[in-house]
């Protein structure tokens, strides 16, 4: 078991008050897996994500623990976090486009990354250069200006950089959702590629584009309004989804990869609720053609099959 | 007015109340400008009158003392807030607008009409303007206050175009610029009703950039003996003390209040500045 | 890059052209009739002046038509040639430019290039610190406000007139010739100091808040968060955010030339520091218009070449204009 | 590339700082202070010429006449005499024949010697070319000769115009033949003449944008023919261009004598700071006139009535006391100064002259016709038009600008409705010189050996379209005119005669005042003892001596008062 995840609640604070972004998570990961995370913009994916590496202001810690391998991560300290990230959890984040910076050339940037770990950038460098080998990146990339490179070439550089320490975990937020499709593709092969080559040894894979999770993806976490959905392998979700929430959202997918940020649930009726003062229980039952008494209190996160793990009243728990 | 908007500025209004820069700065300013408004009912002494004995150090009767000859400087002092205030608005006022025009303008039709308003604005950025505006100054006999700040501004907006410009290139994409054009709306109508009210935050911190340059400007020019010929400014009253032997004679009153009101003036000007930028953009509060 | 500098180099040369057009303009706007007033100091006999007013006027070139005046006035110009000073007279401009020059580049780059290059290590090093931003911060927004000129005339009253430390006048001592003895080197050095600082804090107050707003915003960049989720330690992260902090106050030195000029010209004033602003002025007070327009040409030349400087400063240090990507 | 910078500008640094450590170490290699004479406020811009025909422009080479040239003559304001310079005596043979004989052994600098030719050389420069100020002459000089190796012959027309001769002959400077008959014309007239070689007290040694250095001529002529040394071996004149910088340097002592305007002397004489000519006011040897020309051609300057108020309206107490605090003196309606005191007549200023009288002012006013219609408080002219004058000076000129403004105050408290402005200089200039003011200040008179130098600025006729050296107002008196015309002819040594066309003068100035004079301009001089003392004072009876350093007045005294100086203890 490579991540486990415990009742992680993490909150915004606003000057309204506190957006509960985050609510009760509780999942894990098992070694080698890559784990889709899908759900409509600001469903707390991102927050998901961002609490495993970067837990800064506003964001606030409330409640629960997150365990990589064995060891409990230090979450809500921003500072003792640094022993872990890059070494142990890594992230190709959502802004890869610009995450590096413009005025340093590529290699020196590797070259400073690793030497503020101790390590030795003239050893570490054919390493890096198989692995550029592996993104097919020229190796010429690392005498480059980030502003050289086009968006895919970007990207792929960035999952380079992130993964140079070889982390337990990778985070990769809308890796694909800059790219045209056919890199898209591509990206989401080498990602698939890291974890065999264990380089990497679990990904989640933050997206709504769900026909790429379809590609690469071993699990599929949907999220709600801060809460957490389902939880089954890929093939469970895409063809025998439990949650009303995941059905209405695979019916509702373009055939093709999604490319745009918005998507909508044309099909559902209504708006996902505010998160600065959600509805008690079931957040999704105000739109949920199913609801019904019992959604008025939180539905637990519940494995109703192995490996399938639903939070709906319809589903398993009681009434199931 | 719609919930968001509404929402939006009372979130700007919590941030500025909350805001020590901004409270401070605006605190500053208000008192010299209430001071520059009545300050005149504060003393009975004519600004240019040989009122009192010379040469005097602060008073009862002379709060500021008094100059070489035994004019009330503190009647000078507040003569020449006023002035230092109108040359701030009217000259820092101008500069915007007309970097206001260019920038839109540029920003908004793009094109070789851009082209040209950039070449414009690029040389006048380059020309040293007080240079320029020394010899325009030495060109008229006689000189005004209001002439000055016309001067001022005409020469100290390429900044405020640059900048005005870019943010109107940014704006100009966006959706609801688009839908404005589709709908027909005119040109100007889109620049002023759709892009400068998005921008209204950044006119406004340009505009107080502006003004406190062209405080310091006026203050320069009329130092060296180049600002209005009649009168008094803060500047007019520093150049006096040192023609007039203030520094060897020892009379710190005359040149102290003059230099250290523009210094706080400009200083809050600028301290307001970054309290807005906060306010405006969350980015940079304080964590 | 070849785009940049061609843009450049037009705004550059159409800048020149206009300038010295506005420059030979000068003397034909300007109120007053440069050569009388000249005669006018000499309190001649009526008869006299009258002839020495034809005199003169020829040999100004005034008596030409004006197209003829302007062409010979690019003719002489590109051969080094800018008369000969009224005020001065009968020196030439280039001659009394040549001899101010090294005093304003002894003065102006120190106090240009310290001041800019200690604010941006203060403002970087102030920023998201809460104490310094809160204590010594202000003072810089003090010092960026304070006119040049008074500045320069608090130095010089505490340190010259109160304590008498430093000397508030010339740029070298009365009491000594020109000749190059450690004394005469000192003397230069102690008339440099007042006039130095004037220029120098007013600078870095402005430096420093300017490094400080652009850092601020710079640790905010996708790039600063991508490094802070790396676990990079903060002084990599700070010195990143330096290194795209400085492109802004790069250019930025650029912008604020013209301002630095005025700065000088005052504070040169101030502390009768002979170089060009000082020249300027009392080549104004005179209605020397022969020696204004070589003052003003010399600064326009001067901050273009500055400007120039700045622009393959910022090609060295910037990628993205090197590799084209941005137009300017 | 930044840790290069930051090297770069570290190694600046420890330069720097090496440099300074240094050089606060090192003894200072100045100047010997008790060989030294420091002096300032005669130069107003840097050194550019030394070309002693260049009058306007030597005022920044204070030396270059007197020092390094000298004239045939002396002149002594104070007591009104001629003193024989290169000169051994000059007389009047005929009327029209003026005979020098020169001193024997007087050599240049570069030891040739100084004869009869020189001096013919340079009277007849003047001859050939017109752009000399002094080319005028040769309107009455008909030639002049050698006599041998030291006597001159000057032959004049019937007319001669013997007060400007006299004048001449202690302000034309004697320039070396043998160095300058090869000079172009262009060189004679505009040359900078750097290096000067001349024949008088002191040597050029440097210059700078702030200074000129003079070295005392350890062979000067004077020192075996007169007895005379000038006391500092070296004369630094310092050019100061603010008063601050001028007043601390005399304060501290680091400037033995400066003739700048500095405002507070007074104070600091009376705490005995600095020493000043006279002991208590006004201080400062009365140097000039300031005048203020009214424009005639414009109403109502055009009525004599009114310009009459105006003398009366002006309080000049105020000029004196408050904006001048006390350094100067009201002068007299005649505009002659102390030193010409014997040429104005006392009667007519008696009977016709008139001081400060507001109510005086009002009578003259109501008398002719000016009274207050609308009730603004101000007059209308008879006519019934509005009144609104300006008076002007040139900006900067900070005594005349306080004095412009007591001039406008006091005005108005008479119901004159006049404004002070102060434009440009050369837009002040340009205004007097087309005749475009109302009412303006002047005092381009210098101190001099006749009241004639002053009526030619007052009355300098025929009015032209440009005046450019007098009559600013273009008051227009045939009489008087060839009344001034008639003093120019006459001896200077005829004193009465001199006197009585001067009284004719007097009785139509102070009856049509076609300008006022308000006060004279001081010779500012505030000096240190700390160095050197026995300066000029009031109390002393030795007056030939003058203490200023202002250009053209070495000759007037200047020189001699470097000959009597005498180091502190």
């Amino acid at each position: 078991m490579s991540l486990r995840v415990e009742d992680l609640t993490v909150y915004y604070q606003t000057l309204r008050g506190d957006v509960r972004a985050l609510e009760s998570a509780t999942f894990s990961l098992a070694d080698g897996e890559i784990m889709g995370l899908a759900g409509e913009s600001g469903c707390g994916k991102s927050t998901l994500s961002n609490s495993l590496i970067r837990l800064a202001p506003p964001m606030k810690h409330i409640k629960g623990r997150v365990i990589l391998d064995d060891q409990e991560l230090p979450i809500a300290d921003l500072h003792a976090m640094n022993e872990y990230r890059f070494t142990e959890i890594s992230v190709v984040p959502q802004y890869a486009m610009n995450a590096m910076n413009p005025t340093r050339k590529i290699g020196k940037m590797a070259e400073e990354l690793l030497r503020s770990r101790g390590i030795d950038a003239r050893k570490a460098l054919p390493e890096l250069e198989r692995r550029l080998d592996l993104v097919e990146l020229d190796h010429d990339v690392l005498k480059m200006y980030p502003i050289e490179m086009s968006g895919g070439m970007k990207q792929r550089m960035v999952m380079v950089l992130s993964t140079l320490m070889d982390p337990s975990l990778l985070l990769a937020d809308e890796i694909t959702s800059a790219l045209d499709v056919s890199t898209q593709k591509a990206v989401a092969k080498m990602l698939v590629g890291f974890r065999d080559r264990e380089i990497v040894k679990s990904i989640v894979v933050i997206t709504h584009d769900m026909s790429i999770l379809y590609q690469i993806a071993d699990g599929i976490m949907i999220m709600y309004a801060g809460q957490l959905a389902e939880k089954a392998s890929t093939e469970t979700i895409i063809h025998s989804p439990r949650h009303p929430y995941t059905k209405l959202l695979i019916t509702s997918l373009p055939k093709v990869g999604v490319k745009h940020d918005e998507v909508r649930l044309k099909g559902i009726p209504g708006n996902p609720p505010l998160l600065l003062d959600p509805p008690t229980g079931c957040r999704f039952r105000e739109r949920c053609p199913l609801a019904f008494e019992p959604c008025m209190d939180v539905p637990p996160f519940v494995e109703i099959e192995p490996n399938h793990f639903v939070a709906c009243w319809k589903e398993g728990g009681a009434n199931a | 007015m719609t919930r968001a908007t509404k929402k939006k500025r009372n979130e700007f209004l919590y941030f500025a109340m909350r805001n020590n820069k901004l409270k401070i700065g605006a605190v500053i300013i208000l008192f010299f400008l209430v001071l520059a408004a009545v300050g005149t009912l504060l003393t009975k002494n004519d600004p240019e009158t040989f009122a009192g004995p010379m040469s005097s150090p602060p008073s009862a009767e002379f709060w500021f003392g008094t100059t070489f000859f035994g004019q009330d400087v503190f009647s000078q002092f507040v003569i020449g807030l006023r002035a230092t205030f109108l040359v701030g608005a009217v000259g820092g006022g101008l500069a915007t607008l007309i970097g206001m025009l260019v920038g839109f303008i540029g920003g908004y039709r793009g094109g070789v009409i851009d082209e040209g308003l950039n070449v414009m604005t690029n040389i006048v950025l380059v020309i040293p303007t007080f240079a320029l505006l020394l010899i325009i100054s030495a060109y008229f006999e006689v000189r005004g206050l209001f002439m000055e700040s016309i001067f001022i501004g005409l020469t100290a907006w390429p900044w405020a175009a640059r900048a005005i410009r870019a943010q109107t290139l940014s704006l100009r994409s966006r959706e609801f610029v688009d839908l404005a054009r589709i709908s027909g709306m005119k040109p100007l109508r889109i620049v002023f009703s759709e892009i400068a009210p998005n921008m209204m935050s950044y006119l406004v911190m340009a505009f107080i950039l502006q003004f406190g340059g062209a405080i310091l400007i006026a203050a320069t020019l009329d130092f060296i003996g180049l600002g209005p010929t009649q009168g008094f400014s803060l500047g007019i009253m520093m150049q006096y003390a040192v023609l007039w032997g203030a520094l060897p004679l020892g009379s710190w009153w005359w040149f102290i209040p003059p230099g250290a009101a523009i210094a706080t003036i400009v200083g809050a000007l600028y301290f307001m500045n970054v309290g807005l930028d906060e306010v405006f953009n969350p980015k940079l509060r304080e964590t | 890059m070849k785009r940049y500098f061609g843009r450049k180099l037009l705004i550059y040369v159409i800048t020149f052209f206009l300038a010295v057009t506005i420059d030979w303009l000068i003397p034909r706007l300007m109120p007053g009739d440069p050569i009388q007033n000249m005669l006018a100091r000499a309190a001649l006999n009526a008869n006299a002046a009258e002839r020495m007013y034809t005199y003169y006027t020829h040999a100004f070139q005034l008596d030409l038509p004006v197209w003829q005046q302007y062409l010979s006035f690019w003719n002489a110009l590109l051969h080094g040639d800018l008369g000969i000073s009224t005020y001065l007279f009968p020196t030439p401009v280039v001659d009394i430019i040549k001899a101010a020059v090294p005093f304003d580049i002894f003065l102006l780059l120190p106090a240009i290039l310290l001041s800019w290059w200690a604010g941006n290590k203060f403002g970087a090093y102030a920023a998201r610190t809460k104490r310094l931003d809160n204590t010594v911060l202000p003072i810089a927004y003090l010092l960026t406000a304070t006119p040049y000129m008074w500045l320069g005339i608090l130095l010089a009253w505490v340190f010259g007139i109160i304590l008498g430390w430093l000397p508030i006048a010339g740029a070298y001592s009365y009491t000594m010739g020109t000749d190059l003895s450690w004394a005469f080197v000192g003397s230069v050095l102690k008339h440099w100091i007042l006039p130095f600082l004037s220029l120098f804090l007013v600078g870095f107050g402005g430096w420093a808040i300017g490094m400080r707003n652009m850092i601020i915003y710079e640790l905010e960049a996708d790039y600063s968060h991508y490094l802070e989720a790396l676990g990079a330690p903060r002084k990599l992260i700070r010195k990143y955010a330096f290194r795209n902090a400085i492109l802004p106050q790069l250019s930025g030195l650029a912008l604020q030339l013209g301002v630095i000029v005025a700065g000088a010209l005052v504070t040169e004033v101030v502390f009768s520091y002979p170089g060009i602003g000082y020249l300027i002025l009392s080549a104004i007070q005179n209605q020397d218009y022969f020696l204004v327009q070589g003052c003003f040409l010399f600064i326009i030349i001067g901050v273009l070449l500055a400007n120039f400087l700045i622009d393959i400063a910022f090609v060295i240090v910037d990628p993205r204009t090197r590799k084209g990507m941005v137009g300017e | 590339m930044w840790s290069r910078n930051k090297r770069v500008i570290g190694m600046m640094l420890v330069a720097l700082l090496t440099v300074g450590l240094i050089s606060g170490v090192a003894v200072a290699q100045a100047y010997e202070r008790s060989e030294t004479l420091y002096v300032s406020g005669a130069a107003w811009g840097p050194a550019s010429t030394w070309n002693p025909f260049q009058p306007g422009n030597l005022a920044n080479t204070t030396g270059t006449l007197g020092f390094v040239y000298e004239t045939l003559f002396n002149y002594d304001p104070l007591t009104n005499t001629m003193i024989p310079w290169l000169a051994k005596s000059g007389t009047w043979v005929s009327d029209n024949v003026y005979d020098v004989t020169l001193r024997d052994g007087i050599t240049w600098s570069d030891g040739h010697a100084l004869t009869a030719a020189d001096v013919v050389y340079t009277m007849n420069l003047a001859k050939e070319h017109e752009a000399l100020w002094f080319a005028p002459m040769w309107n009455y000089l008909v030639e002049v000769v050698a006599v041998g190796e030291l006597g001159v012959r000057f032959e004049f027309t019937d007319a001669p115009l013997y007060q400007e001769f006299d004048n001449n002959l202690y302000n034309i400077p004697i320039v070396p033949k043998h160095l300058w008959e090869w000079r172009t014309e262009e060189q004679i007239t505009i040359g900078a003449n750097a290096n000067p070689v001349g024949s008088g007290a002191y040597l050029y040694d440097t210059h700078g944008s702030d200074r000129n250095v003079w070295l005392r001529n350890e062979n000067w002529w004077a020192i075996d023919a007169l007895g005379l040394t000038p006391a500092p071996k070296r004369i630094v004149d310092i050019r100061f261009s603010s008063n601050n910088v001028a007043l601390g340097s005399v304060i501290k002592g680091e400037v033995d004598l400066s003739n700048n305007f500095l405002p507070g002397v007074a104070g600091l004489a009376d705490q005995g700071i600095v020493s000043t000519y006279f002991e208590g006011a006004p201080y400062m040897i009365s140097a000039n006139t300031a005048v203020l020309f009214l424009n005639t051609i414009i109403a109502p300057m055009d009525d004599p009535a009114f310009r009459k108020a105006l003398a009366y309206a002006i309080n000049v107490d105020d000029i004196v006391n408050v904006a001048y605090a006390q350094l100067v003196a009201a002068a007299s309606p005649t505009g002659l100064l102390p030193s010409l005191s014997a040429y104005a007549d006392q009667a007519v200023v008696d009977a016709l002259g008139w001081s400060y009288d507001p109510a005086e002012a009002a009578a003259v006013l109501a008398a002719a016709g000016y009274k207050d219609i609308d009730g603004d408080g101000y007059v209308e002219a008879p006519d019934g038009s509005k009144i609104a004058l300006e008076v002007t000076c040139p900006s900067g000129w900070t005594d005349w600008m306080a004095a412009i403004a007591v001039i406008s105050d006091s005005c108005k408290a008479a119901g004159i409705n006049l404004e002070d402005v102060a434009p440009d200089y050369g837009a002040w200039n340009t205004q007097m010189q087309t005749g475009t003011f109302n009412m303006t200040l002047n005092n381009w008179a210098a101190m001099s050996n006749t009241p004639w130098t002053l009526y030619n600025l007052l009355f300098r006729h025929p009015i032209q379209a440009q005046m450019q050296s007098g009559n600013f107002g273009r008051y227009d008196s045939q009489e008087l005119f060839d009344l001034v015309d008639a003093l120019a002819a006459v001896q200077t040594s005829d004193i009465a005669g001199m006197q009585a066309i001067c009284s004719d003068i007097q009785t139509i100035m102070l009856t049509e005042v076609p300008m006022i004079p308000l006060w004279y301009n001081g010779m500012w001089a505030q000096f240190s003892t700390s160095t050197w003392t026995n300066w000029p004072l009031d109390d002393d009876n030795d007056p030939s001596r003058l203490p200023t350093t202002w250009s053209g007045y070495w000759q007037l005294g200047g020189l001699m008062m470097l000959c009597e100086l005498e180091l502190a203890n």
